[in-house]
């Protein structure tokens, strides 16, 4: 079974990396480019179980390691 | 086969090697192994012509690293390694795997890794392909050193057109061992088991060897695959692991997994031990599933390392890797012979003398031709030139060259305090890092000029040597060993051959001359595209001992009043020069001449001069010549200005070049001279500053070691003013040059 | 007086504080293990620099799960102090044990270079020989060093005076020219409300002689041999 | 409108950050995890136009400074 975890930082956290990416599309010719934030994303591969215990679980790993709650806010989706 | 880069008439020594036609897989062997990068089937020859021996080598070349003794029992164990295809490739994974290499050829020998260099060449940052593979270059060899913990603490960098379709990224790394702690590649005692660590083989990197020794074309696109990701932290946790490891004793010999991987680990001991090895690949940890044995043998799959251990020990060495949450696991046995056995789940599917692959290979006395071109370029007259600029205009020029520019752009993302023991701060010198639990100090320094290789490969290469050893000098180190890496075209052209066999002639010539031992190097082939070669590069790095690290000097001024000094003859060569380059478009001429007898002499007595505490700064004079090497003395000095007065060099006209009375007459001529006086780019040449009572040791020493001195000038003020013959001809706020100088390549890489 | 060092296993500054607290100030010092539990009677406790765990994810991250960091919350509770230089400093902000968070610098390069420091509070263990508003010059070498804590928690740290260096120019004059990594508030080091653990992203002991370009960091340490003693002489 | 370009690295490109977490979760005790591989994601706000053009201008952007095509592959996806 797999797993996603989208990790964003939130809207209030400076995004160092997204705004370098967006000055260099805007000097490379796409002006309509207005704001870029960056984030991460993992792919879990997990022993199967049933999805609802693969979200509690996954939920828990992102709570506990795979995103930092003062800056980073998360998303988990159990893929099909 | 074709595929394999095996030629024809190799194809037949291996079948009478092997008395049969060899399976795929061992073609696969064979075609890694005898490839230019793992057999230096093109070099060799030439290689063996370098002096290699001396008092203090305690390892000359042919293992992971060389190395030299520096006293209190200990050695300096060191090499320069190159990554130059796959940085063209992916910038940031090519550098940062090739300074995860040579660290591990370093640490393989039982010596901790305690500084980084690097040499590095881009095409022109007017380019956005330059200026997008120096940033992921520089990026790339920060990223793994920093993580690791392994201080960069110098380099250089040149910026030319003609490395713009082969960047060159040449590492240097330096390690210290007790002198008996040294462990080698080598099998030992038939029964031994043969253990694996490291990362899981993948299918990453398969061919890499292959790829590093042929020219880039349009194909090279789909050879992609071959790049490979490093991971500085396995690496970390291999190089604790493995130091800690052999403490125990228990490892009889131990070789890293570089180009051709498992291939070249197995043969390669097993040669050095006179010893056969036998190896099921179903043991191999991998990291994908339905792996082959030709994948698992040929991948080069990063920070992997494989052990020989004396039977009865393994739980020692186990441990050991269990405690850094590595799982080492036997993959095999030391036997009796000379055949390298590969098993897969106990059905043998290769079976190869091993000294087949190694010692072996070809070699080849590949042809040699001086290029048809060689004697025009060596040709320079001034009437071609033009009108010459004013030296004012020359010289704020020239600020602005990013070869000459300070490199703080690069070294600002190196960790170069880590370990402390960075005694010169990147920028100032040649490196010197302390060796802690002694007094004592190694300079270090990685230097080449293509340019003048290009136009003589053999001086070229001794300039080089030359230069190496004189920044190591300047900083107060006494040479003591050297390493090299020749960066060149293909060799399968006569005048790339040429080329090489006359540097390498050069390098062996100076490095006698010098006292300076070769002790290893790399050899990076193909450097071309669609049929343009680099400039033939070799890059020199050469360690110097410091006895008192206390006694080190850089290059900037300490004080005002004090006596400026020219040690070395300003002969007003501009034959290569950066000066002709930059200002005239033009590379032509003869590199400066070189009397090694001078330049030994020289740097006898500069390495003097700093022990015994009688200059207060020291600076070799190369890329721009004396006015920019005096502008550098400036920089970093907290504003100590300079005013000199140089004694004017008279060019001879050459009417054999095609130089005219009139040329001669003009006023041109008279220009020119000036310029030569302040930007040629003669050897054996350093600034040093001195005070009071210690000016005049300065000199009388100068007078007892034969090396010409003449007081210059004073430093002083806050400009730099130098005059030539009595006329003053460059006046410059140092605030307003070093504010240029310190942010040139800044400003080039802001642009997009 | 006993310094412990912890090392993680990508630790790369250990041994330099380890070499500072025992070879340069001369006091007792240990290296300790992070899957170790006991901090072998150690009076302060060191979290050096590195890449703790290669710290891909975020700095920091797993090194917090190490087995000894429950020791070294246990000894922090109990007043004992605790150092986080660079990579340590990251690891406590992660523990919690210091409030806030790190991101990449605002230029995204790696920064590597000697900065001038402001000491804005002398009453930690880790400022207590520092003269207020005393000027250090220390190496910083980072990535992540990008300090960020919500409107609210920035507030409160500084109401409570818990912003211990700030990155300033030599004349202790502290503007966004004089940041390397685009820190809130210019900070470069924060203590706890208690006082007693210290983080900050400069590296004193790599500042700790003269022959490496500078001696300044050597304050830091002594501080923490002043406090202890007058501690025990109360 | 927005857009987001979802980065990963190809599947025979050794993902070192995926290991290390995937080692640390395991250690953390949650067995079940086989594997995990790590991604990047753009979130790229732009000045509205049609999503055909949008898609067609990010992907272009993917291509050219997004993604790494030596080493990574993309997915763009338009947002309503
Ligand atoms: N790639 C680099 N990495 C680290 N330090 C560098 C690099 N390039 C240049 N430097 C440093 O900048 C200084 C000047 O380099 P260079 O111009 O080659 O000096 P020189 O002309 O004396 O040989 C040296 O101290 C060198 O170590
Ligand atoms: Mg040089």
């Amino acid at each position: 079974m797999k797993a996603r975890v989208y990790v964003t930082l939130k809207p209030s956290v400076f995004d160092p990396q997204g705004r370098v990416v967006a000055d260099a599309l805007v000097t490379l010719g796409y002006q309509e480019v207005q704001d870029v934030r960056q984030g991460k994303f993992f792919e879990v591969e997990l022993a199967a179980t049933d999805a609802v215990t693969a979200k509690a679980r996954v939920t828990e790993m992102a709570d506990k390691l795979l995103a930092n709650p003062v800056i980073e806010s998360y998303r988990v989706e159990v893929l099909p | 086969m074709e595929r394999h880069g095996i030629k024809p008439d190799e194809y037949e020594r291996i079948l009478e090697l092997m008395g049969r036609e060899p399976n795929l897989l061992e073609l696969g062997l064979f075609s890694v192994m005898w490839s230019e990068h793992c057999s230096y089937k093109s070099s060799r020859v030439h290689l063996k012509t370098l002096p290699t021996t001396g008092p203090r080598v305690v390892q000359g070349p042919g293992e992971n690293a060389g190395a030299v003794d520096i006293g209190n029992g200990l050695c300096a164990v060191f090499k320069i390694e190159s990554h130059n295809h796959p940085s063209f490739i992916e910038p940031y994974q090519g550098a940062a795997t090739g300074v995860g290499g040579i660290i591990r050829d370093i640490f393989t020998m039982g010596a901790r890794p305690i500084a980084l260099l690097n040499a590095l060449r881009f095409g022109s940052l007017d380019a956005p392909l330059a200026r997008r593979i120096f940033e992921g270059v520089v990026a790339g060899v920060g990223g793994y050193g920093n993580s690791i913990g392994i201080p960069t603490v110098g380099g250089e960098i040149v910026f030319d057109e003609m490395y713009s379709g082969n960047p060159l990224v040449n590492v240097l790394c330096l390690g210290i061992s007790r002198i008996d702690g040294i462990v080698k590649g080598a099998a030992k005692g038939a029964g031994n088991p043969v253990f694996y660590v490291g990362a899981k083989t993948g299918r990453d990197g398969i061919h890499g060897a292959t790829m590093a020794s042929a020219e880039f074309d349009e194909t090279s696109a789909e050879k992609r695959p071959a790049v490979q990701v490093g991971d500085p932290f396995m690496e970390k946790l291999l190089m604790e692991a493995c130091l800690e490891v052999m403490k125990t004793g228990a490892v009889l010999g131990i070789q890293d997994m570089g180009a051709a991987g498992l291939s070249c680990a197995t043969s390669e001991m097993g040669s050095r031990g006179g010893l056969g090895m036998t190896i099921d690949v179903m043991h191999v940890p991998q990291r994908e599933t339905g792996m082959t044995p030709y994948e698992i043998m040929l991948s080069e799959s990063q920070e992997r390392m494989l052990l020989v251990v004396e039977k009865g020990r393994e739980h020692e060495v186990t441990a050991v890797f269990e405690k850094w949450d590595l799982h080492a696991v036997q993959v095999g046995e030391v036997v009796e012979g000379s055949r390298l056995k590969i098993l897969e789940r106990g059905v043998l599917v290769a079976d190869v003398p091993n000294r087949a692959l190694t010692d072996e290979a070809p070699v080849y006395r590949r042809p040699m031709q001086e290029p048809s071109w060689q004697k025009a370029v060596q040709r320079l007259s001034l009437g071609d030139l033009g009108a010459p600029p004013s030296a004012q205009s020359a010289f704020d020029r020239l600020l602005t060259v990013p070869t000459i520019a300070s490199k703080r752009w690069a070294y600002g993302q190196y960790d170069h305090s880590v370990g402390t023991n960075t005694i010169a701060q990147p920028g100032m010198s040649a490196a010197v890092v302390r060796v802690k639990g002694t007094a004592t100090g190694l300079a270090v320094s990685v230097d080449g000029n293509g340019r003048f290789c290009y136009l003589d490969p053999y001086r070229g290469a001794m300039l080089a040597v030359a230069e190496a050893a004189r920044n190591v000098a300047c900083a107060g180190g006494e040479p003591i060993g050297g390493t090299n890496n020749l960066n060149f075209g293909n060799p399968e052209r006569p005048e790339i051959m040429w080329q090489l066999g006359e540097a390498v002639r050069g390098i062996g010539e100076a490095c006698r001359a010098l006292g300076i031992p070769i002790t290893g190097g790399n050899v990076s082939l193909y450097n071309e595209t669609e049929g343009r070669a680099i400039f033939p590069t070799p890059v020199l790095g050469v360690v110097g001992l410091l006895e008192d690290a206390t006694k080190t000097t850089t290059r900037a001024f300490k004080r005002a009043g004090a006596a400026v000094v020219l040690l070395g003859d300003n002969l007003g060569e501009l034959g290569g020069s950066e000066y002709l380059a930059t200002l005239h478009g033009k590379v032509a001429g003869q590199p400066p001449t070189l009397d090694l007898s001078r330049e030994a002499a020289i740097q006898k007595l500069i390495v003097k001069l700093i022990r015994d505490g009688l200059v207060e700064s020291a600076h070799d004079c190369s890329e721009g010549g004396l006015a920019l090497t005096l502008a550098e003395c400036t920089f970093d000095s907290g504003g100590i200005g300079v005013a000199v007065d140089l004694p004017e060099v008279r060019l001879k006209p050459d009417t054999t070049l095609g130089d005219t009375a009139a040329d001669v007459a003009s006023g041109f001529s008279r220009t020119f001279d000036v310029n030569a006086t302040l930007f040629g780019e003669s050897a054996s040449r350093i600034v040093v500053s001195a005070s009071g009572a210690q000016l005049e040791a300065v000199v009388a020493a100068a007078k007892a070691a034969g090396v010409m001195a003449t007081v210059i000038g004073q430093t002083g003020g806050d400009r730099i003013q130098l005059s030539v013959g009595g006329t003053r001809v460059v006046d410059t706020a140092i605030a307003d040059a070093e504010h240029v100088w310190a942010t040139c390549i800044e400003t080039q890489m802001g642009r997009r | 007086m006993k310094f412990a060092v912890v090392v993680f296993p990508g630790s790369n500054s250990d041994h330099d504080a380890f070499y500072a607290a025992s070879e340069v100030i001369g006091e007792d010092a240990a290296l300790v293990w992070h899957k170790d539990t006991d901090l072998q009677g150690a009076d302060v406790v060191i979290l050096p620099g590195g890449f703790a765990h290669g710290d891909y994810l975020r700095t920091g991250a797993i090194a917090r799960f190490s087995p000894i960091m429950s020791a070294v919350k246990a000894f922090a509770d109990r007043g004992g102090p605790v150092l986080g230089i660079c990579n340590g400093f990251q690891v406590l902000l992660e523990a919690g044990l210091l409030p806030g968070a790190m991101v990449r610098n605002d230029r995204i390069k790696f920064v590597s270079r000697l900065v001038p420091v402001r000491v804005e509070q002398t009453d930690t263990p880790f400022t207590a020989a520092c003269a207020s508003t005393q000027v250090l010059h220390m190496p910083v070498a980072h990535g992540e060093g990008n300090y960020y804590a919500d409107p609210d928690t920035l507030a409160e740290i500084e109401a409570h005076r818990q912003v211990v260096f700030r990155y300033s120019n030599a004349a202790g004059e502290v503007s966004p020219a004089s940041n390397p990594n685009g820190s809130l508030n210019s900070i470069a080091g924060i203590c706890n409300r208690q006082r007693n653990v210290v983080g900050l992203m400069p590296h004193p002991e790599r500042a700790t002689e003269a022959q490496l370009g500078s001696a300044d960091g050597r304050v830091i340490l002594a501080s923490a041999v002043k406090s202890l003693a007058s501690l025990a002489g109360r």
